[in-house]
């Protein structure tokens, strides 16, 4: 007996002891002796790095990326800003400008900034350049060697800091290799891959920094990473806009989205990457200090990304456009939108995501012709195009919400977007019969006589609101009498995605500069010749498998032109009016991202009153957060 | 003696036996997943970059190569062998080139310091507390023990997990709710890193416990509840042996005949367990680095780790049964 | 058997606090019958609302009503793990007694089987099976993987216990007596072992169920169908911890823990009343 | 009314005429009181039931199973558990002078006594032996305290007290499963004996052996009694061992004495219809009349049939054996028996 009230209590004292000395440890907050107020903690959301101490990105996705090593520790030559960019879009970063390329585009030049060191010292000059694009053209298993090898035919350094690159083919496009979206090719430190044997087994631990920030010290467990600011950081190209303010940058794992709140709440993360739009409600209504990038709803920054349903066009149900076009109509999008982002979405009608300066090149200047836009149902000629949906969805929710619904039309199209299409199931039913599907009961059967079955993939945990997007949409389709299923694949997405192994999917196949009209950046990897046979791997970003011969002929007018040739806006208006007539995606909105910033430490963050970049932290842009942002007090 | 070589022999064998056939069943699985390790690393590589698909095509190719992926089904497995037997699981695919072997080297500790740990401590105090509850059946305290016992043990261990996060981690902040230690600590033998490891592993290990606890417990009362009525214990009462004697010599020890059995078994359950415990409370080790194989695709990573479980857990259920024999006299003239 | 119910319900209290725990969520589950809403749908009611007379349990961020929702839910999830349980049941008595009364090279050559089902982590392997799977992964399809692969503990447990039986008369004059093994297994060790396969119906229950909600709380079944675990995950997906729809979690872990202890206690009781010892100290003239 | 020599305990402990009494037992009543999901009962097991144990003498207690035989043992030697329990009467032990019976005794007191004084020879010796213990551990938990001395010495005792059995002193490094069921049931014995106890107590020692190893073990039984001079309460339904062994023999039907006589005696003139009975169903070498089956079945001890329990299925059954219940009386030196039908026995059925 005595044994076992010993026992008990030896076991409740443990507990209680471990408890107390946890109490004193929350008082002493998440990072260990470091200088909080010196410290911008943001989510890198890759997550937990299974590699941690793996530094060479150009080895294949052996490591971390955004970790902090390309936003903070890594440079190129340009970057083009989603946004509207510290001074400009276009930002010469390593480049000392522009890349001149000559008449029929087989040649570029490149001059290079001077007076950018790494950070052990050694200058950067053109011969690192030159090192990276030789180094991935001879080691074929890295990141960019397919990339340069099939472009560059000879890289030379005529002087110092000039650059010439001699092309295999014409490419007006060439340079956004080096241009960052998101990312581009990262110039590799000469002076330390030359010395290693094989540089796709070196793990560049500890990194030679090229941007303004060196590594500190990171977690084995691959959960955190903590970079400091170079004492010579004026020899970057970041220092050209002045000091970054943080000394210490932490790229951390929070966890699932709960975790990543109440971190925000105990002001322990200065930067979420994403939340779901609860839970950037919760944080609106319960964190005075929490700002995102639109002051009130809908908050989240868009994305120049487009979340659309991607048919597999090459699955004989969805090779009619018209069967497209009914499933079209049979979307509800004020539902969808309400469903997915609770309203807090930005809806395009068209193929182009409704964002930085998208709307005023696209999407506003095409609003008469999509109203104007007849469809032919096989009974009758319809106009589907309703301009005043992002109207609607705002009023929707100014019942709920009003204070923080704007109200001047033109902010209501810059956060809910313009128009869509009508739900009208009377078209759709027509549109069906047209093409030989006929209602039996209250199921639809195909023309071959089985019941019309789709499956919708979505992918699960991994992106909820889409996750949520589908389900909604597959919703519908089953109360029309559509035999309609989610299909959660969550992990196997893209295997199937690029393997065609699937009826339609929530995901995107348009992904663009975002501060810059260009479209190719996407459109050309739409021509008819990157389409992969049935069953064969479909390289990105034609995921619907869809060709048509005039976009073909837009695409290849669209690569001889120059990147900034106002041509180019003609040609990608062209495009959308042939995606809206074919419908070989139902386009649905921007990708919004919950992107919420905390103010308790920092102040200056980018937002949609002072859009200088996009604070959505994985984006090698979301440097320019680190100048402009201001200690607070 | 000749008894201990043969009955050795045979365990030995059913050992291999179940080791082969499992580690032939996971192969089989995890090369039946659907998910391509080259097309993970190219959506890794594309999914925000810029590359044209020519260069797609290209670097298809050439990962297949380098993943050692092109050889035929029967090469790979044969590959496969030379290497276990090698004890050399080759490169990740998923963070290729690091050798499987390092990842695991790296997460084993975290899952064993947990789980193992924890599932040990609940098994002791379980048969303990189990075995007094059992022997006197109306001691109040041990009552109420039951009486907890009952309510928390048939939870599933998730919500179990769930509750105390939402209890430390929301409704009453005290505890650290995701990592192995806090950040920017150096790993070492530095009391601020030990006392670190402590308090994150404080809410998982909780976890564990509660639901192991209880389940020993039971299992323990219920056999120690039957057990004093077997003949010999009730004989033993009536020469007048001491209580504390016939609770020790005559009713414990052979009520945990049982339960032995039982821990060699629920120590299985750690490589299983690892994966919702690190999941919910973003610990880190070897279910973690499993889920995440499993997502990438990565076959090494997934066999390796699966492997060692195996081997691991089998070996434990060996020495049980090497050691069942030395506690139980009537399974040697089995 | 009925009487003996009967009894069980009026004297014991443990039987009598399960009974009516499980009870309730039986009545749950049978309400599901005279739900208003179809389980599939969505934004039915107004979103968010705090459990009130028309929504005594709240609605969830999806506009569902969560009490009838969570009828559909706990049907499922109780279908789900009762087939799991007599499924595994079948496969561990069977498989159990014949090793543990066999022994020699049958006993190896089933423990061998056995042992590579318990050693072998399921988890990523019941991940890969809905990876193979997909939407066809529907929860009986689940169910039926789960008997496969959730019976060896309980199959080894019951060997052990049948080993012991083994050495007992009663074993001895069965065979002096003639029986065949399936006789004796049947007659002889059955009954012996009946109360352990209460108790391990009741932890493979909790198992099952457990695994199931926490496959679907990760998003690995099917998540249009309404279970307990499915409701977890749609409100995690809505952070509805965070965003204060504590009801839309509470509800559905209080039905299940319910459910759990509820199974838990009738099969202690039930245990109690089977297992021939007691059974012996209750009819006290069966010692005489 | 009619001459009864009753039993006074007392009286039989003070003065000693006869041989001494070792074990006394006075209208002992012991029910079964079940309150077990409600249902209410209570089996009279042992209902009045009164004998005497003489001292270095061989008692043996006859009748079927469930007649109350292992009840009243497990009575007189306070081994009962919930739901047994006295309700009247006492058994008292010499070596306990005093006490109703045994187990109103202190704790302390029954440590004292337990395998010193009173030990047990019980019946499945399959099963009364901890089989993961070897038979040594067995010796030293039971006996080590009373013996006292150190290891060797108690070793030593051990050992002669097995030769003294002619038991190979080998058994005690074996374990019980590995004993023969003849040789645990002798190891059993030398356990029960190794504190050369005044009383002992025997239930169905022999039930679950083969006859030849059973007469082996009631030679050894027996001898070992002899040797010790204590007395046996032996217990069991085969009226064979009692003529083998038993001094004085009383037979035991629903819950109660019917007769008890010198065994010779009892076997030669039995006078109550049930002794009767048991007596003619033995097999005789020689005689081959058709055994004559008793009709009916034992009573239902919940429910007892009214007055003599054996009426509804003894030929002799008058009016009034429904009515009374039959006493004891003794009709001749040591010979006791409860039947109305018994000339001189209280009258006429």
């Amino acid at each position: 007996m005595r044994l076992y009230i010993s026992c008990i209590t030896a076991f409740l004292c443990s507990l209680i002891g471990m408890a107390g000395l946890s109490r004193e440890s929350v008082a002493q907050g998440a990072l260990a002796n470091l200088p909080r107020r010196e410290t911008l903690i943001l989510e890198n959301p890759e997550g937990t790095i299974k590699n941690a101490g793996w530094f060479n990105i150009w080895a294949i996705n052996a490591g971390g990326q955004s970790n902090g090593l390309q936003q903070a520790a890594l440079d190129t030559l340009w970057y083009i800003d989603p946004d509207r960019g510290l001074d400009g879009v276009w930002q010469n970063s390593l480049a000392a400008e522009k890349p001149i390329y000559n008449a029929d585009f087989t040649e570029m030049t490149v001059k290079l900034r001077r007076g950018i060191y790494w950070s052990d010292g050694v200058e950067f000059t053109a011969a690192d350049v030159v090192y990276t694009v030789a180094a991935q053209i001879k080691y074929k298993n890295m990141r960019w060697s397919a990339a340069l090898s099939l472009n560059v035919d000879a890289v030379e350094a005529t002087e110092p800091y000039t650059i010439v690159f001699k092309l295999k083919k014409p490419n007006s496009r060439f340079h956004a290799l080096f241009t960052v979206r998101w990312n581009a090719i990262w110039i590799m430190p000469k002076h330390v891959f030359e010395k290693v044997e094989d540089p796709l087994k070196f793990d560049f631990n500890k990194p030679v920094s090229l941007g303004a920030y060196v590594l500190h010290n990171y977690d084995p467990n691959g959960r955190w990473y903590i970079w400091h600011l170079r004492d010579d950081w004026q020899r970057t190209t970041l220092g050209a806009y002045g000091k970054p303010s943080p000394t210490y940058l932490a790229y951390v794992d929070p966890g699932p989205p709960e975790k990543r709140v109440i971190a925000q709440m105990n002001h322990e993360l200065d930067v979420i990457h994403d939340v779901a739009p609860e839970g950037m409600f919760t944080l609106a209504k319960q964190s005075k200090s929490s700002v995102a990038w639109f002051k009130g709803f809908p908050y989240a920054h868009p994305d120049p990304t487009l979340p659309a349903l991607i048919f597999n066009t090459q699955n004989d149900v969805f090779k009619s456009k018209d069967v497209r076009w009914a499933l079209a109509l049979l979307i509800d999008i004020k539902a969808v939108s309400m469903a997915s982002y609770r309203g807090a979405a930005t809806i395009s009608a068209i193929g182009i995501p409704p964002t930085g300066a998208h709307p005023e090149f696209y999407h506003g200047p095409l609003q008469d012709w999509l109203s104007a836009f007849e469809l032919d149902t096989g009974k009758r000629k319809i106009k589907p195009y309703d301009a005043t949906v992002g109207q609607q969805i705002a009023n929707m929710l100014r019942s709920s919400m009003d204070d923080q619904i704007p109200t001047d039309p033109k902010a209501i199209a810059a956060a809910f977007g313009m128009g869509w299409w009508k739900s009208d199931p009377q078209a759709a039913t027509e549109l069906l019969e047209k093409s030989g599907f006929k209602k039996v009961g209250n199921g639809w059967q195909a023309p071959d006589g089985k019941p019309f079955a789709v499956r919708v993939v979505v992918e699960g945990e991994a992106r909820p609101v889409m996750t949520r997007a589908g389900s909604m949409i597959v919703e519908q389709w089953r109360r029309f009498g559509i035999d309609a299923k989610v299909d959660v694949a969550q992990g196997t997405l893209v295997t199937r995605r690029s393997a065609g192994d699937f009826d339609t999917l929530m995901s995107w196949s348009v992904e663009t500069w975002g501060g810059h009209q260009d479209l190719s950046y996407f459109l050309d990897s739409w021509h008819s010749q990157f389409v992969a046979a049935p069953g064969t791997p479909q390289p990105p970003r034609n995921w619907q498998r869809w060709s048509h011969p005039d976009l073909d002929r837009v695409i290849e007018e669209i690569r001889n032109i120059g990147f900034d040739d106002p041509k180019g806006i003609e040609l990608g208006r062209e495009y959308v009016k042939i995606a809206v007539r074919e419908m070989p995606t139902i386009p649905l909105m921007s990708y919004n991202v919950f992107t919420v910033m905390d103010t308790t430490y920092w102040t200056g963050y980018p937002t949609s009153q002072d859009p200088y970049t996009d604070p959505v932290p994985n984006w090698a842009n979301s440097r320019a957060m680190f100048v402009r942002l201001k200690p607070r007090g | 003696m000749r008894f201990y070589v043969k009955y050795f022999a045979q365990r030995l064998f059913q050992f291999l036996l179940v080791v082969i056939i499992g580690i032939n069943l996971t192969y089989v699985i995890t090369h039946a997943t659907p998910i391509d390790p080259v097309e993970q690393s190219i959506a890794a590589v594309t999914s925000f970059g810029n590359t044209s698909p020519e260069a797609i095509a290209m670097m298809r190719q050439s990962l297949r190569e380098l993943y050692g992926l092109t050889g035929g089904p029967a090469e790979q497995y044969l590959n496969f062998w030379r290497r276990i037997a090698t004890a050399d699981f080759g490169p990740s695919l998923s963070v290729f080139p690091t050798p499987v072997s390092l990842l695991i080297a790296r997460a084993l500790p975290w899952t064993i310091g947990l789980l193992a740990t924890a599932t040990l401590l609940s098994w002791a105090l379980g048969n303990l507390l189990g075995g007094l509850a059992g022997y006197y059946q109306d001691r109040r305290s041990l009552k109420f023990v039951a009486i907890l016992a009952m309510g928390l043990h048939p939870v599933p261990y998730y919500i179990v997990a769930l509750a105390l996060l939402v209890m430390f981690g929301y409704v009453w902040p005290l505890l650290p709710i995701s990592g192995g230690f806090g950040m920017n600590i150096e790993p070492g033998l530095t009391p601020t890193f030990v006392l670190s490891i402590l308090k994150h592993s404080i809410l998982p290990a909780l976890s564990l416990m509660l639901v192991g606890l209880g389940g020993w417990f039971l299992g323990m009362r219920s056999v120690v509840a039957n057990v004093v009525n077997e003949d010999y214990v009730v004989y033993a009462e009536l020469a007048g042996v001491g209580r504390r004697r016939i609770l020790r010599s005559y009713v414990m020890r052979n009520a945990l005949l049982p339960q032995i059995t039982g821990l060699a078994l629920s120590l299985g359950a750690v490589f299983n367990g690892a994966i919702i415990t690190e999941q919910v409370f973003g610990y880190p080790g070897v279910g973690a680095l499993l889920i995440s194989a499993v997502y990438a695709g990565d076959y090494g990573l997934v066999l390796g780790v699966t492997t060692i479980s195996i081997i691991g857990v089998s070996t434990a259920v060996l020495i049980i049964d090497l050691v069942y024999p030395l506690l139980d006299p009537r399974v040697r003239t089995v | 058997m009925l009487t003996t119910l009967g009894d069980l319900l009026r004297y014991n209290i443990e039987f009598r606090i399960g009974a009516i725990l499980v009870g309730l969520v039986a009545v749950m589950a049978g309400l599901s019958l005279a739900s208003p809403y179809s389980p599939m749908d969505t934004f039915l009611v107004a979103p968010d609302l705090p459990p009130t007379l028309t929504h005594p349990f709240g609605t969830t961020s999806r506009g569902q009503d969560v009490f009838w929702h969570l009828t559909f839910a706990i049907r499922n999830t109780l279908a789900f793990g009762i087939v799991v349980a007599l499924l595994s049941r079948l496969l561990s008595l069977a498989i159990g007694l014949l090793s543990g009364y066999k022994g020699g090279w049958v006993d190896r050559l089933l423990m061998s089987i056995n042992d590579t089902f318990i050693v072998i982590p399921l988890f990523p392997i019941l991940v890969l099976f809905y990876f193979m799977l997909r939407d066809r992964m529907s929860w009986w399809v689940l169910a039926v993987i789960m008997a496969l692969l959730g019976w060896a503990y309980d199959a080894r447990l019951i060997r052990s216990v049948a080993l012991s039986l083994k050495h007992r008369e009663f074993t001895h004059t069965g065979i002096f007596s003639g029986m065949s093994t399936r006789e004796i297994l049947v007659r002889e060790h059955l009954p012996y072992v009946m109360p352990i396969v209460f108790a391990t119906t009741m932890n493979n229950m909790n198992w099952s169920i457990g695994l199931e909600v926490t496959l679907s709380v990760l998003g690995f079944t099917d998540i249009s169908a309404p279970t307990i675990g499915g409701m977890i995950y749609w409100a995690n997906q809505h952070t509805a911890l965070v965003a204060g729809v504590w009801w839309w979690i509470a509800f559905p872990v209080i039905l299940i823990v319910m459910l759990f202890v509820g199974l838990f206690l009738l099969a202690v009781s039930m245990n109690e009343h089977i297992d021939p010892r007691s059974r012996l100290r209750r009819m006290g003239a069966g010692g005489a | 009314m009619e001459s009864r020599a009753p039993l006074d305990c007392d009286r039989a402990a003070r003065t000693r005429q006869q041989a001494e009494v070792a074990l006394c037992v006075e209208d002992l009543k012991a029910y079964y009181r079940t309150r077990h999901f409600g249902v209410e009962r209570e089996v009279k097991a042992v209902d009045g039931v009164s004998f005497e144990v003489r001292c270095n003498e061989i008692y043996g207690l006859a009748g079927e199973s469930s007649s109350g035989k292992s009840t009243l043992i497990k009575a007189v030697a306070a081994a009962m558990r919930p739901p047994l329990e006295i309700v009247g009467g006492r058994a008292t032990f010499r070596f306990l002078p005093g006490a109703r019976s045994l187990n109103q005794a202190t704790a302390s007191q029954l440590a004292a006594i337990r395998w010193r004084k009173l030990s047990y020879i019980m019946q499945g010796s399959m099963s009364v032996l901890n089989p993961v213990r070897r038979v040594r551990c067995s010796f030293a938990d039971f006996a080590s305290r009373h013996l006292g001395g150190n290891k060797a010495a108690f070793q030593v005792r051990v050992r002669q007290h097995l030769e003294l059995l002619k038991l190979d002193a080998d058994v005690l490094d074996a374990y019980p499963h590995e004993l023969s069921g003849g040789m645990r049931q002798r190891v059993t014995i030398a356990l029960a004996t190794i504190c050369r106890p005044d009383f002992v107590i025997a239930d169905e020692p022999t039930t679950a052996l083969d006859v030849i190893v059973q007469k082996d073990v009631l030679d050894m039984v027996r001898d070992i009694q002899g040797e010790m001079g204590s007395s046996l309460l032996l217990v069991t339904h085969d009226l064979g061992v009692h003529a083998y062994m038993a001094h004085r023999l009383a037979v035991m039907y629903g819950g109660r004495l019917v007769e008890e006589a010198r065994t010779p005696e009892l076997f030669s003139s039995p006078q109550h219809p049930y002794t009767k009975h048991l007596i003619a169903s033995l097999p005789r070498i020689g005689v081959d009349a058709p055994r004559i089956g008793l009709a009916g079945s034992p009573p239902n001890l919940a429910a007892p049939p009214s007055g003599c329990r054996f009426h509804p299925r003894c030929p002799l059954a008058g009016d009034r054996c429904r009515r009374e219940m039959p006493t004891m009386i003794a009709v001749a030196a040591d010979h006791r028996v409860a039947c109305f039908a018994v000339a001189g026995a209280g009258g006429t059925a």
